[in-house]
């Protein structure tokens, strides 16, 4: 263990970052919902490299729930995707625009 | 009896409201005549109290007091003084009167409409019994809302714009009292270890000059508003205008009344050296308010609004008056109150009735009407004499105590005010003139029906306390008294403690304050 | 580490089981009986049971799973409101549902297990476990949000719901890994003990972790700038859905802030100024936007991100006073909140209706009486006495002056200044239209009548009687301190 | 002993309250019955009490009846109570005396008007406040009668409510009293502060205990107290009131404008002397302003044409007079030449009256003339009010008048120019009087042949208060024949224990000593005022009589100051100008600047700055998912930084 | 040592540029790629972090599972084609990528200025030989942390349901439109 923690967490925060950034920029729905997904990763790696620094493995149940979490959310977002766009031929979030101010 | 006497008062007229709920709404008669009896029994009862009320005992009577909210020392606490009570007897007189008022004017919903009148009378009552704070915010606030109905649907053809101001007008100051509320109730906590909205029990809570020129603020500006002192007044024109006749009357008679009666009940004994403090900015502004009142009451086109503006002019005595803080300036004050309440009320009742037959407010409309309705105009002509304080009217009696108080506080704000008796000749006279005077120009005034008995009997009451509080205004004025002496004393002896460098008859030494020498008791 | 270790207690999780249960059951006969009634209420009864239960547990605070629930006074009073929240939704939503022809079973389950997870974060000591049950609770409501699956609208909310929320999440996650890193825990109990060595050794983990997990929160309870997806969201939703929305998620919201804020880390005083700061946005935005709305659900949805902002008026002086504050103003907020949402569902239950305000005109002549109600609610929401809106905002706002937060609440009451301008506009609409308007009569179904016998009941007497649900708030407390 | 005087004003109010009641509904005879019955009991009542008075020693007459409190406020206390003394018994004497006959001769003057009934109403109503105004024990229920007489004066010349110059001329008379009336309020705040009561009893007993001599207080307040009365009797600068009240039906112009109310000025003084005497000052301004008016009225009055509003601006003039009688501390000439200047005023105003009556309304005297012998029973009753008032010795105002030109001339307080101004005005008062007599009743009838076929001499009802008057006019003035001439004056000698309280103060003293002329002067001066009167009158005769083309000549030569007398000096444009415009277009200013626009406009303005901010907000609500989390993300930046900055 | 070093550079440049790739592309598909590029990347430093059990559940469950379903739906939609005009967006790109930069800057300061960072990155920790191994994970999630483990399945319970509701495809939806 020689890569100083503070290296994984600032990977992390970089990977977290990059994916708000993906949120905040893309236009397709999949891929939005992907970054969201990195973030998820992002923190997850954060967690690990918590665990190892505390020496406690609390931190891999964090992840292993997280994941879990992570699968539920794909599951019905994906759902929620097909049933958009079924009804908007259209995954561009601009589209989905209808209602405002 | 002496303890239930309040509480039925109050909330008679909202057992009626409920009780009009089971009637048919199509059975307009009915509702009508259930709710005219219900404000006459209100009336009934209120002259039981009238009578059980002892004119010279100093302090408050029939008190009730019964824990509400415990947990904030919340209480449901009513008692009355000569001030409260003097109000609560207009507030029940005008309520009859504009339950038979309101007969032939309201002709959709009806139901509602007296249902919204009789909660508007509890409201109006309850603000004047209650001694707890808490107690008096709620229905202060509880009575904007039938008022605000009043306005909204049976109103004129601005009614939402007018309805929607006046509530707003309202809401703001009394939002902002109700964050002085919470003050008062934290530094009376700190004070006696104790939470209490009673009104008697933060008389005797000694405030930081600071503080108290906050909370002061916070509860003036809210009486301000209502009252209304300049230039918070924008509000009374247009809801006047656009109420229907009873909500004006209502509103000039009692709701205005709310606000002078919070500035005694409330800032006089509570804040008396923050009242100090403001006295020269308020009787400013109340002169202004005289003046401006009257001036602009001149030039208006629509009686109502006329009516409305001499109301700022009317209600600006009665702050000069209250600022006097002598015992003839507040006497006059509260006694102005109630003629207010009389000749204006009378003055909107008649403008109503003219409204009634022509559809039309304007002063231009009409011209003459003295040729065809005398009887009318000689009501008109006693209203408005009352209005401009004429001898032997009421009007007379209030004006001339407190510019006597006035004079005495400060000559020069006396002989500005005293000005706006002559202005109130001015606009009164030059709208008698063209509205009962001269030339019946328009042909459709020709035929006009001079009043039926219904609207007599309106009006001769009113008619009737206009002469006796002119002539024989000494019942009115001794159970004043004894309230007024009282928080004259109050104010006095923090002025005199102020001079001596005390606080409301504490030493204070920094913030904290430790002998407890104050009384509410009067001389 | 013992397996069969004495502190699993599955008995302490009653309520949550019964609702699981009878989710699960109209899961599984939800395909073979055809009578959604039925399931209406079946899935009633559950609640209410559920309910039940929960009023069970009171004044005996418990825990179990190694202090991951926390059964107290503070999560019962919460899971009431969530428990009552769900059967006024359920009520609301038979009729409507069945107006729209969307009447699909799976609707009650959704939020059964909503609320499990809602209760489940109001009764956890755990941040993992808040999180789950954040995710037990979110999930449905994503659903829930795009059950009109023909309606473009109810699409777009659950899109816009779905995708904000899974982003939320994420900081929320993101905040609650610097938490552990921090702390090397998730437990706020453990948090709470060793909080002073905490901030010095790595104070700046733990603040930046607990306002990330504040934003996490503060983006179910809509605080501003989290708020963005609110006014769409409720628009979009069928409109029993906006009204669960717009009390019960937010009520959890609150539940896990003051768990989390005033309870785990309720010793960062520095937080205090980000609630002061969120408070102040939350109340001015929500208020401000709202003044121009046209379509009342958008309307109310904004008036629910105010409603959002005055709660953490309290929050931002913390400590006991801000709990129980907080709680009765749900509780309050719970019933007049749905009270006007259930006159609003009525009027949307209307085909071809798109809730807009205008559609509100002509009420008072046809329909006196909703008139009427429409109005109380609506002078609730405005604060007027005697409604439960005046005292719970009189008690949250006295939370604000006793600390000495005097600007901050005249901010806040110039806020519900402001708001007494839409909400009034909205009883100028019913009640001051020309008699003529015709107003298309709604159909009352007896489930409705219910909703608003129950909503206006609550309103009045938690604003004439206030007394009982204070001193119960007063003794919704966490169990230990 | 009781002397129940409450009885007095109780007859008319009675009166009144029949009357006014049953509006319409009772028939013209039974109402002059109860209007006039009610008058003539109050008349009979008091006289009956004046010989009570008199019997009584001179300083026992004073008698006081309290008949319940009125304002109790603190310290302040007021009674409704009644003060019957030798003043107050003359003031009623003549209210009562005078609006008997007048209330009589309304009935044939008013006989066809529809508003009959109204008219006696508002006629008693009248008496009322005015028995009032003068019984009053204290200053207050004098200012109820006092203000009470001005609503009557409002009601009765806008009684032809109908023609709008007569409801503006009504406006106007209440208003401009009610400036005057702001005064006496003020008055009265300062007497009240300072001696603690507003009985007159109780003020003019502590008065020179309570006050400084001439000082600032004192002066103030019977500065302010006399400014009520320059607004009741109509002084400069509020005289202006009085001649539109001329629109009124003439009787009420004999009664209200002429004889009655327009004095209660100069009673309110002559009842103050105490106070009067104790502010050099102001006895300084009164008289000034008293001259002035005379002299100024009587200037205006040379030139009118209108019958009523010559006799209007003689009476501004006269009651200018009595004002200079008051201002040099002549108090009871003051009241002296009230009282014979009530008779021949009233006689004069119901003689135009009666003219009028003839003339059928007609009141422009260019077309009147050679009335003479039309009407032979006015005509006689007129050139009796005529030589009253001109101050030909024998008549009522000889007396009077020169009293008040003595004591002008002869007073501590007087000076030579108050009589030579005073002498002019008589002389001016003569020339128009007689001028007046001239062009109505001599000469070639200037009326139209319809107008002179309904000539006709008015009814005996009408006719007989004229010659009750005339003789009044001529005998009135013996009661106060000047000690000079060999009379005993006692007029003076009775009202000596009420005005004489003031001279008898320590400090006033000296006043009375003022015998330091001799009788030969004050003959002399008595002599030269009469030749000047005869000589305008001679003038006047010259003029109108015999050379009537050079009074045309000399109109034109002078049109400059014709038109500046004919209208009337254009106080009243001037007033439009000055006063009233600029309030009415300030006023309009502050309604529509102020209130709407600045007021309500801040307050709009505020409503729109919250809109505007809404709208820019809601700018931000794009519906954009990425514009969420882009907000969304920058408030975790902003707030991270908060942490950060921390 | 160095070796540590030198993986966790690379494995760190494939996650970023992995990340990065992910977010710019057009083509979801090839967006799924370098995502899972990514999360193979972060599964070698899960590892290296002693974090074997969850590292190869990353692997599994998301690279294998979750991406794979992302994978299916946009096959099943045929999502590949869909062009997305250009609107201008209302907050311009750089703002976007200027938040995202200074976020990640706040992140970094707030690790580097943390007390403790410092004190433990030199010291190499000493750890268990089995830390991280799938038996003590196991043992701690069926004890102490057993009452999330049953949250979860409740969680996935609800995601199938709601899955369900959502994508089935229901051809008596008779609901009207509004």
């Amino acid at each position: 263990m020689i890569v100083p923690i503070e290296h994984y967490l600032i990977l992390s925060a970089l990977l977290f970052a990059i994916g708000a950034g993906g949120v905040i920029i893309s236009r397709n729905l999949i891929i939005i919902f992907m970054s969201i997904e990195l973030m998820l990763n992002a923190a997850n790696l954060s967690i690990i490299a918590f665990s190892l620094m505390h020496n406690l493995m609390d931190g891999h149940v964090l992840v292993f729930i997280v994941m879990t979490v992570a699968a539920a959310e794909a599951a019905v977002g994906l759902a929620i995707i097909i049933m958009v766009y079924r009804k908007r031929d259209t995954i561009n979030a601009d589209k989905f625009n209808l209602m405002k101010r | 009896m002496e303890d239930r006497i309040l509480t039925l008062v109050t909330f008679f007229p909202l057992i009626g409201a409920v009780l009009l709920l089971f009637v048919p709404k199509e059975r307009d008669d009915s509702v009508k005549s259930i709710a005219l009896i219900i404000a006459f029994i209100t009336f009934l009862f209120s002259l039981m109290m009238y009578s059980m009320f002892d004119p010279v005992a100093n302090g408050m009577q029939f008190e009730v007091n019964i824990p509400w909210i415990s947990t904030f020392g919340i209480s449901y606490h009513l008692g009355i003084d000569g001030i409260s009570l003097l109000l609560i007897m207009l507030t029940t007189i005008l309520s009859v009167i504009i339950m038979i008022s309101s007969w032939n004017s309201i002709k959709t919903g009806v139901k509602g409409y007296f249902i919204s009148m009789l909660m508007l009378e509890t409201g109006m009552l309850g603000v004047f019994v209650s001694l707890d704070l808490f107690l008096f915010y709620v229905f202060w606030e509880a009575m904007l809302i039938p008022m605000y109905f009043i306005i909204g649907v049976w109103g004129g053809p601005r009614k939402i714009y007018a309805a929607i101001k006046f509530v707003l007008f309202t809401m703001f100051g009394s939002l902002l009292m109700l964050v002085a509320l919470l003050y008062l109730m934290f530094m009376y906590h700190s004070f006696a270890g104790e939470y209490s909205f009673s009104i008697l029990d933060l008389y005797k809570m000694p405030i930081p000059l600071g503080a108290q020129t906050y909370i002061f603020l916070a509860f003036a500006l809210t009486f301000a508003i209502k009252v209304p002192i300049w230039p918070f007044h924008t509000w009374l024109p247009d809801a006047h205008v656009e109420a229907p006749t009873a909500g004006s009357v209502i509103l000039a008679g009692v709701l205005l009344k709310m606000g002078t009666y919070g500035f005694v009940r409330i800032c006089l004994p509570m804040f008396p050296e923050a009242t100090l403090q403001f006295v020269p900015l308020i009787s400013i502004l109340a002169l202004i308010g005289i003046i401006y009142g009257a001036l602009v009451a001149m030039v208006q086109r629509d009686i109502k609004s006329l009516v409305a503006y001499s109301s700022v002019s009317h209600l600006g005595f009665v702050m000069l008056g209250m600022m006097a803080l002598n015992v003839q300036g507040l006497e006059g004050s509260v006694l102005q109150m109630i003629n207010h309440g009389i000749s204006t009320g009378a003055l909107f009742l008649i403008v109503g009735m003219l409204y009634e037959r022509r559809h039309t407010r304007m002063i231009a409309d009409f011209g003459g009407l003295a040729k065809s309705m005398p009887v009318f105009s000689t009501f008109f002509m006693i209203a408005s004499l009352s209005s401009i304080g004429l001898p032997l009217t009421n009007g007379f009696v209030g004006e001339f105590l407190i510019l006597l108080g006035v004079y005495k506080a400060n000559p020069v704000y006396a002989i500005i005010g005293a000005t706006g008796v002559i202005l109130a000749a001015c606009y009164m006279l030059w709208m008698l003139q063209r509205v009962i005077f001269g030339k019946i120009t328009k042909p459709e005034n020709e035929k006009l029906k001079d009043l039926d008995l219904r609207e007599k009997i309106i009006l001769i009451p009113l008619v009737i306390l206009i002469f006796w509080i002119g002539i024989y205004p000494k019942p009115f004025l001794e159970r004043i008294e004894p309230a007024v002496k009282n928080i004259v004393s109050i104010v006095n002896s923090s002025r005199t403690a102020s001079e001596a460098g005390m606080s409301k008859g504490y030493k204070c030494v920094g913030d904290r304050c430790d002998t407890h020498t104050f009384t509410t008791g009067g001389k | 580490m013992d397996i069969k270790s004495a502190a699993i207690f599955f008995d302490i999780l009653y309520p949550e089981i019964f609702l699981l249960a009878v989710g699960m059951f109209i899961l599984v006969v939800g395909n073979v009986f055809k009578n959604r009634t039925l399931l209406a209420y079946l899935s009633l009864a559950g609640l209410v049971g559920a309910l039940v239960l929960t009023f069970q547990q009171w004044n005996a605070p418990q825990s179990g799973f190694y202090g991951m629930v926390q059964i107290d006074n503070f999560s019962i009073f919460f899971n009431v409101i969530f428990l009552s929240a769900g059967i006024i939704a359920t009520l609301m939503a038979r009729d409507y549902l069945r107006a729209h022809g969307i009447e699909r079973f799976e609707f009650y389950p959704l939020i059964l297990f909503a609320t499990v997870g809602m209760m489940i974060m109001a009764s956890s000591a755990d941040l993992i476990v808040i999180f789950l049950g954040l995710e037990i609770m979110s999930i449905p409501l994503y659903v829930m949000a795009g059950f009109f699956r023909n309606d473009p609208n109810s699409n777009e909310s659950s899109v816009k719901y779905f995708i904000m929320g899974a982003f939320a999440t994420a900081f929320l996650l993101y905040g609650i890994a610097l938490i552990y890193g921090a702390a090397g825990t998730t437990d706020l109990r453990r948090i709470m003990t060793d909080l002073g060595y905490l901030v010095s050794h790595s104070g700046l983990f733990l603040y930046s972790g607990a306002l990330l997990v504040l934003i996490g929160f503060g983006f179910k309870v809509a605080a501003v700038p989290f708020h963005m997806w609110v006014p769409d969201v409720y628009q979009g939703a069928p409109t029993p859905v906006t009204a669960y929305f717009s009390v019960a998620p937010k009520a959890a919201g609150f539940a896990a802030i003051l768990r989390i804020f005033i309870y785990g880390l309720g010793g960062l005083n520095e937080l205090s100024v980000i609630f002061w700061i969120l408070a102040i946005l939350t109340m001015s935005v929500g208020n401000l936007m709202a003044i121009f709305q046209t379509n009342i659900k958008r309307m109310l949805a904004y008036s629910s991100i105010a409603h959002a902002g005055y709660i953490m008026v309290a929050l931002s002086v913390g400590g006991d006073g801000a709990v129980s504050a907080s709680a009765f103003y749900l509780l309050a907020y719970t019933f007049f909140n749905l009270g006007g949402f259930a006159i609003v569902t009525l009027i949307n239950s209307r085909s071809g209706s798109t809730a807009a305000i205008d559609e509100m005109k002509g009420m008072s002549v046809r329909h006196p009486f909703l008139a009427a109600l429409l109005a109380l609610f609506m002078f609730a929401l405005a604060g007027f006495p005697p409604t439960a809106g005046f005292f719970g905002k009189f008690y949250l706002f006295s939370e604000a002056v006793k600390a000495g937060y005097i600007w901050l609440t005249v901010i806040a009451v110039m806020n519900s200044f402001v708001s007494v301008y839409y909400y009034l506009r909205v009883v100028v609409v019913a009640y001051f239209g020309k008699a003529d308007e015709e107003f298309a009569p709604v159909s009352f179904k007896p489930a409705i009548w219910l909703v608003l016998v129950i909503t206006a009941a609550g309103t009045l007497i938690l604003g004439l009687l206030p007394q009982f649900g204070l001193q119960l708030a007063q003794m919704c407390m966490f169990s230990f301190k | 002993m009781e002397y129940s005087l409450y009885l007095i004003p109780l007859f008319p109010l009675v009166g009144f309250l029949i009357n006014g009641l049953f509006i319409g509904k009772l028939n013209k005879k039974f109402v002059s019955f109860i209007a006039c019955g009610a008058v003539g009991l109050s008349f009979f009542y008091s006289a009956h009490l004046f010989f009570e008075l008199l019997s009584l020693p001179a300083e026992a007459r004073a008698i006081e009846e309290i008949l319940f409190v009125w304002i109790p406020s603190g310290q302040f206390n007021v009674n409704i109570g009644f003060l019957l003394d030798p003043l107050s018994i003359i003031m009623v004497m003549v209210v009562t005396g005078v609006s008997f006959l007048i209330h009589i001769y309304s009935i044939g003057y008013m006989h066809d008007d529809p508003g009959f009934s109204r008219y006696f109403t508002y006629l008693n109503l009248f008496v009322f406040s005015m028995l009032i105004l003068v019984l009053a024990n204290n200053y207050l229920l004098m200012f109820v009668g006092w203000e009470g007489v001005g609503l009557c004066s409002y009601l009765l010349i806008g009684f032809w409510f109908e023609k709008k110059s007569a409801s503006d001329a009504g406006k106007k008379a209440f208003i401009v009293n009610r400036i005057g009336d702001f005064g006496f309020l003020l008055g009265l705040f300062i007497i009240f502060w300072q001696v603690g009561s507003l009985d007159f009893a109780t003020v003019f007993e502590k008065a020179p205990a309570m006050f400084a001599v001439g000082g600032t207080l004192i002066t103030a307040a019977t500065l302010l107290l006399f400014l009520g009365a320059t607004g009741k009797s109509a002084q400069i600068p509020l005289f202006v009131w009085l001649p539109d009240a001329m629109e009124g039906p003439t009787p009420v112009s004999a009664l209200i404008h002429a004889a009655t109310m327009v004095t209660a000025g100069v009673y309110m003084i002559a009842r103050s002397n105490v106070l009067y005497m104790m502010a050099p000052t102001t006895l300084a301004v009164v008289a000034i302003v008293g001259m002035a008016t005379a002299f100024f009225a009587g200037t205006i009055a040379l030139a009118q044409n209108d019958i009523k509003r010559v006799l209007a601006y003689s009476t501004v003039s006269q009651l200018g007079y009595m004002f200079v009688a008051c201002g040099v501390a002549a108090f009871g000439a003051g009241i002296f030449h009230l009282m014979t200047h009530s008779f021949f005023k009233a006689l004069l105003f119901l003689g135009s009256g009666s003219v009028i009556h003839a003339m059928a309304g007609q009141q422009d005297m260019r077309y009147m003339g050679g009335l003479k012998k039309h009407l032979p029973a006015t005509y006689w009753t007129f050139m009796v009010g005529t030589l009253a008032i001109a101050g030909i010795p024998l008549f009522s105002g000889f007396f009077s008048k020169d009293e008040i030109l003595w004591k002008a001339f002869s007073s501590q307080y007087g000076s030579t120019w108050l009589w030579v101004f005073g002498v002019a005005a008589a002389a001016m008062t003569a020339f128009y009087m007689f001028r007046l007599v001239y062009l109505t009743f001599y000469g070639e009838g200037r009326m139209d042949s319809h107008a002179k076929e309904h000539l006709h001499e008015s009814p005996k009802v009408m006719t007989i208060p004229l010659m009750l008057l005339a003789v009044l006019s001529i005998v009135g003035g013996y009661v106060g024949i000047p000690h000079v001439l060999g009379g005993i004056n006692y007029f003076e000698n009775f009202l000596e224990p009420v005005l004489h309280a003031g001279q008898n103060l320590p400090v006033a003293t000296h006043v009375l000593t003022s015998g330091s002329y001799s009788t030969g002067t004050e003959l002399l001066l008595m002599a030269s005022s009469v030749i000047l009167v005869l000589l305008s009158i001679i003038l006047a005769w010259y003029l109108y009589r015999k050379n009537t083309d050079l009074s045309g000549k000399l109109r034109t030569s002078m049109s400059g100051l014709h038109k500046l007398l004919l209208g009337k000096y254009f106080v009243d444009e001037l007033y439009g100008a000055v006063i009233i415009r600029p309030i009415v277009n300030g006023s309009l200013f502050l309604w529509k600047i102020v209130d709407v626009f600045l007021i309500d406009g801040l307050i709009n303005g505020l409503a729109v700055v919250i809109g505007d901010i809404s709208t820019g907000l809601r700018t931000v609500q794009t519906g954009r998912l990425r514009t969420y989390a882009t907000i969304f993300l920058a408030g975790v930046v902003v707030l991270l930084l908060f942490v950060l900055l921390r | 040592m160095l070796l540590d070093t030198v993986i966790f550079y690379i494995c760190a440049i494939f996650a970023v540029g992995g990340a990065v790739m992910m977010i710019l592309q057009r083509n979801p598909v090839a967006s799924v790629m370098f995502m899972i590029v990514s999360l193979i990347a972060q599964a070698v430093l899960y590892v290296q972090l002693s974090a074997l059990f969850v590292g190869a559940l990353l692997i599994i469950v998301y690279a294998g599972a979750i991406l794979v379903l992302f994978l299916f739906v946009i096959m099943l939609l045929n999502l590949r084609g869909e062009r997305f005009e250009e609107e201008r967006p209302k907050l311009g790109l750089t703002t976007k990528y200027g938040l995202a930069i200074i976020f990640f800057f706040e992140i970094v300061i707030i690790i580097k200025q943390t007390v403790f960072t410092g004190s433990i990155s030199q010291s190499p920790i000493t750890v268990a030989s089995d830390f991280g191994n799938v038996k003590p994970v196991a043992e701690l999630l069926f004890t102490k942390y057993l009452f999330p483990f049953e949250l979860t399945s409740i969680l996935l319970l609800v995601a199938i349901v709601g899955a369900v509701l959502m994508a089935k495809k229901e051809n008596n939806d008779k609901g009207e439109q509004i």
